[in-house]
């Protein structure tokens, strides 16, 4: 049924995103949501004006003291279905151009400059690690843009699934780009399972092969400052992008430009244009506005509470603004 | 744990922790056989280890034990026996996902897949929601005011000299808090108030990596400690001072290797 | 059928974890709690997985005499040794546990134990040990302060490094106290600002993966 | 004149390039030296507690005697170095407070650990002149697999979690799992923890969901993650790393490893900054020297 959106997603991610595969096989999955959702509303509406605690603590079956957590999930479910379909019905999403991408396609332009390789890392992590999934999302663009730029590209690669996907993707945007020959199966490295191994591998493609830029844009644990290390110290132009707040400080210490936590998913939501995934972004900010709010809501009532202590309504709003939000 | 083994097992087992010890160090030269051999070692160990306690710790007591009970039950008349041979799905499911090995059966494997998926991807959304979310919202919620005798109700932080709640402080986290949000707005342009703000955020992040970066030093050299002192209290006479005749050892095989076998294109 | 069943097994299952979390019905639970022994027994087959997998790689790479073959067999060795010395210390338990004398004593001089305390600690300790070294390092050789960031990021690594261990005090005994700011003001709004854009991420991923809009299962 | 300026800044330039690129391993021995020579030649110094270490020892000590403590190892001996001396000292402190122990680990290596922790700390009780005994004062449940699943599963009954422990006796028949089976029957929930799982797991499955109190030991590595948990009380109080467990055993009286590391652990910090310092500002040097040379030409 949904072959045909399918395909025409497939036509506008002609940059080659086949990494991650399209959403909704069924109608199932559609309605059990929409129903959930409206469910959500209707139960947190109904549950609301109680008094007690403010709010009793258990009402019909439904634990109220977890009545925040349902609310936010209503929230943002209702939120991405809404961004989801509009998206979907042909709106142009509103995520900005982050200027990690800049940085990366600079990156590229310089390896071209020097004539030497680009080197990208998709993470250490398998294919159903979802930053493994981003990463290949900003691999398939790398692709793209050294394809154009006639520059040689070297991923190197942990998992042997990956190693597979990263083929296909690379094979596909260099087609896209025009220029299918600069997909050379030959730069398309397997070097090891082991994670201190794989380290050791791509240190000597830096020190040998000397890449004029290195991108690593995907899962990273402590083998992220070796990385970092050797390609600064190689003199490469460096990028990266991860999510494991452990490993990040390593990279903006060390990397020229570096893709933060949610910053890397955006740059790949961007890139990848997969409606599903721009619509889970967009409702994500929305979100956080939302929250920015009733943060800044919380604080002027606890500071109304703090300033006037003898005030039984404000305690008693401030109480149900914690119970509900 | 002295006492455990007898004199001379507990000397052995210093000698190997030594040797073991060193044998890893030598991958700071470079990768060579002596490392490579230990690592391997440490695979298999490792392996065993865990296969050891899949079965121990959790199939066994969880699904053999547990089956094996509710047959017990039935045959002794009691009809609770039957809902425990629920419990086979489990074991279905995880033999299913063995059907990994067999490349042509692997789409088999998807079903145990889709459980755990799911049963995560629940776990962590209402986990995250409420600790993650929910409590750090309401954490923020601070007043910016002196409040002698503020009610208990509020979030407020329990004192001390760092950590008094003042009204700077609680200022700086509800500041910080907000900025940092704003700059991972993706869906509104980078100007004005809100691109201020989103600048301002990214100083709280670099911050906050400042403090990770200096912990995880902080965490790395623990663990170089830990080694070194284990190192020198196993060096003791009575066992033959181990650790330096391991370094000897060691040093003496990774000389001869790099002499007579080392050729320069593997590294 | 491939692609179908997943897909409502992981709804299923993702649905009554989120309703056990909510609702306090007793129904609910029971059926959630089996679901979560499934659970657990599943991902201990994952273990069981893992090592029959590498049995197959490295058995494959010693048969077929490919490189370094001899260092996979020292690790199929090895893997066995210890899989014995488990089914052994396993057997000797259990008989001390029919007994009923089980609950009082602990056995614990058998080979599992000595090559968990003299082969794997040893091991497996030092080869995290080797990341100090690898901090050292990276410490002179990359970390710039290239820009106004990463100049900050040093800075607060710099505070946090010296007021964090005794000879801060001993310094300045102002360095303990500015450490402890940083960490409890500065550092807590940071992280919970990122924790909530995570945890945000999460219910995105966690709503999409139950209603079947992303299927990581399916992949690889 | 202006030739031999030259000479010298093109001398300088090579040398600060050499510098900012010295070989690793030179760096990797000047390490090992500093380790070795405060090992050899130890010096205590003074340890300042911070508050959420305090915090966390009067959590501890306002338990009252006979408490239920469950005690989640999530650690192997990779992490040893950093979380053993929290360990003991933890264990050791329940035990003196009289408190239950339960035992358990979602990290395959833990009961290894669990089981160590206990003969140490017995065995220095028992030349105190105390005795416990296992299945009545402590119990180890040994390893479940399952990661977050098993914290939700162990949440809603302890026994149908772990039907044995770790040496196989049943559970539904030691004395210490008597008459409780839920997180709402335990009075203090304290993971030693090294990742993922570890403490951040256990406040989203366990802490956030039934209101258990909880503290937490960790790795250097996570506590920077802890301190908004900390503030938002979802935590009363954790201990990081080495430097967090010689803060503990400052409080509970008995230095011990943790103490005796922390000379070590300022050196090679002192070094680490220095390091630091010296590469930025020999790189600073060689950017400047070059930049200088590009106008120039």
């Amino acid at each position: 049924m949904n072959g045909q959106g399918n395909q025409q997603m497939r036509t506008r991610n002609a940059r080659g995103s086949e990494g991650r595969t399209c959403c909704f096989t069924g109608s199932v999955g559609h309605r059990l949501f929409l129903a959930l959702v409206a469910t959500g509303w209707a139960t947190a509406l109904s549950a609301a004006p109680a008094g007690g605690r403010v709010l009793p603590r258990e009402w019909n079956y439904i634990d109220l003291e977890k009545l925040p957590v349902l609310i936010a999930l209503v929230l943002f479910a209702s939120a991405y279905a809404f961004l989801y379909y509009r998206t979907k019905a042909g709106r142009p999403m509103r995520l900005r151009r982050l200027p990690g991408i800049d940085a990366i396609e600079e990156a590229i332009a310089r390896a071209t400059e020097m004539g030497r390789p680009v080197l990208f890392i998709p993470g250490i992590n398998d294919i159903d690690d979802i930053q493994t999934l981003a990463g290949i999302n900003i691999l398939s663009h790398v692709a793209y843009i050294a394809a154009e730029y006639d520059t040689p590209l070297i991923v190197a690669c942990r998992r042997s699934v990956v190693l597979t996907i990263s083929e296909e993707v690379v094979k596909a945007s260099s087609l896209a780009a025009g220029r299918p020959e600069n997909y050379i199966p030959n730069n398309m490295r397997y070097l090891s399972d082991d994670q201190f191994a794989f380290t050791a591998g791509v240190n000597g493609i830096m020190l040998r092969e000397r890449p004029a830029s290195c991108i690593y844009q995907g899962c990273f644990y402590s083998e992220s400052l070796i990385l970092a290390e050797t390609g600064y110290v190689s003199g490469a132009i460096q990028v990266a992008g991860t999510a494991n707040v452990a490993q990040l400080p390593f990279f903006v210490a060390a990397c020229d430009f570096t893709l933060i936590g949610e910053e890397f998913f955006a740059a790949s939501a961007y890139l990848s244009r997969d409606p599903s995934v721009v619509a889970s972004i967009e409702a994500s900010d929305w979100l956080k506005m939302i929250y920015l709010i009733v943060i800044l809501v919380g604080v002027a009532l606890a500071t109304a509470a703090a300033g006037l202590p003898h005030s039984q309504t404000i305690l008693q709003l401030v109480e149900f603004l914690k119970e509900i939000m | 744990m002295t006492g455990v083994y007898s004199p001379f097992v507990e000397g052995l087992g210093v000698w190997l922790v030594c040797f073991f010890t060193l044998a890893v160090l030598t991958f700071l030269y470079r990768d060579n056989p002596l490392y490579k051999a230990v690592e391997h070692i440490y695979v298999g160990v490792a392996a065993g280890y865990y296969f050891y306690q899949a079965f121990r710790g959790t199939i066994y007591p969880n699904f053999v034990l547990h089956v094996s009970r509710g047959v017990h039950a039935i045959s002794s008349g009691d009809a609770t026996g039957w809902t425990m041979q629920w419990r086979w799905g489990a074991a279905i499911l995880g033999i299913l996902l063995l059907s990994r090995l067999v490349p042509r059966l692997s789409w088999l494997s998807r079903w145990p897949m889709a459980l755990v998926v799911g049963a995560f991807a629940a776990l962590n959304l209402t986990g995250f929601a409420k600790a993650n979310f929910i409590d750090q919202i309401v954490g923020t919620m601070l007043p910016l005011t002196s409040y002698a005798g503020a009610p208990d109700s509020l979030p407020f932080w329990p004192g001390a000299k760092a950590a008094a709640p003042s009204v700077f402080n609680n200022l700086v986290l509800v500041t910080g808090v907000v900025c940092v949000l704003t700059y991972f707005f993706f869906s509104t342009p980078r100007t004005g108030l809100l691109g201020k703000m989103g600048s301002a955020g990214i100083w709280f992040v670099m911050i906050t990596f400042g403090a990770t970066y200096g912990s995880i030093v902080l965490a790395r050299i623990s663990l170089l400690i830990g080694r070194s002192t284990t190192l020198l209290d196993a060096n003791l006479p009575r066992y033959g001072y181990p650790a330096y005749v391991c370094t000897v050892l060691v040093l003496a095989t990774i000389v001869i290797w790099r002499l007579k076998f080392f050729r320069s294109d593997e590294d | 059928m491939r692609n179908r069943i997943p897909v409502l097994i992981s709804a299923f299952v993702g649905i009554f974890m989120i309703l056990k979390y909510f609702s306090t019905a007793a129904t609910i639970k029971r059926v959630a709690d089996e679901l979560e022994q499934w659970g657990v027994v599943t991902l201990s087959f994952s273990i069981v997985l893992g090592v029959l997998n590498l049995i197959k790689i490295n058995l494959k790479a010693v048969m077929e005499r490919k490189k370094d073959w001899g260092y996979k067999l020292l690790l199929l060795v090895s893997m066995f040794t210890m899989m014995i010395a488990g089914g052994i210390k396993w057997y000797r338990e259990e008989t001390l546990a029919q007994s009923g004398d089980g609950s009082t004593t602990a056995i614990k001089n058998t080979l599992f134990d000595f090559m968990f305390d003299h082969v794997y600690f040893p091991l497996s300790a030092t080869i995290f040990a080797l990341l100090a070294f690898y901090v050292a390092s990276a410490a002179f050789r990359a970390f710039r302060a290239k820009n106004i960031h990463a100049t900050l990021l040093l800075v607060a690594a710099v505070i946090v490094m010296i007021g964090r261990v005794p000879v801060g005090g001993a310094i300045w005994s102002g360095f303990p106290w500015l450490q402890e700011w940083l960490m409890t003001w500065p550092n807590t709004a940071g992280q919970r600002a990122i924790q909530i854009g995570a945890a945000i991420g999460m219910i995105a991923t966690g709503l999409r993966v139950i209603f079947g809009i992303e299927k990581p299962y399916l992949k690889g | 004149m202006s030739t031999e300026t030259s000479n010298t800044t093109s001398r300088l330039e090579k040398w600060l390039s050499a510098f900012v690129a010295l070989d690793r391993r030179w760096i990797f021995l000047a390490l090992a030296s500093v380790v070795v020579f405060f090992l050899i030649f130890p010096v205590t110094m003074p340890v300042t507690v911070s508050e959420q270490v305090r915090a966390m020892y009067e959590a501890i000590e306002a338990l009252p005697a006979g408490a239920r403590v469950h005690l989640s190892i999530d650690y192997g001996p990779g992490s040893e170095a950093e979380l053993w001396p929290q360990h003991i000292a933890i264990l050791r402190q329940l035990f003196e407070k009289d408190c239950k122990v339960i035992c358990s680990s979602l990290w395959t290596d833990g009961p290894p650990m669990i089981e160590k922790g206990f003969a140490v700390v017995l065995s220095d009780l028992e030349r105190e002149g105390k005795r416990k005994v296992r299945g009545v004062d402590y119990v180890n449940l040994g390893f479940k697999a399952g990661d977050r699943v098993a914290i939700a599963k162990i949440g809603s009954s302890f026994k149908e979690t772990f039907p044995t422990d770790y040496q196989g006796n049943p559970t539904s028949k030691l004395p210490i799992m008597q008459g409780w089976d839920t997180y709402r029957d335990i009075d203090l929930l304290i993971t030693i923890a090294v990742g993922d799982p570890g403490a951040v797991e256990y406040i989203q499955q366990a802490q956030s969901r039934y209101n258990v109190p909880m503290v937490a030991g960790v790795t250097a590595v996570i506590s920077p993650q802890l301190y908004p948990y900390y503030q938002s009380r979802n935590l009363k109080g954790f201990l990081g790393g080495l430097a967090g467990a010689a803060e503990y055993e400052k409080l509970v009286g008995r230095p011990g490893y943790a103490t005796r590391g922390m000379i070590i652990q300022s050196a090679v910090h002192l070094l680490i900054v220095g390091l630091v310092l010296a590469g930025n500002f020999a790189q600073f040097l060689l950017w400047y020297i070059q930049r200088k040379k590009g106008l120039r030409l």
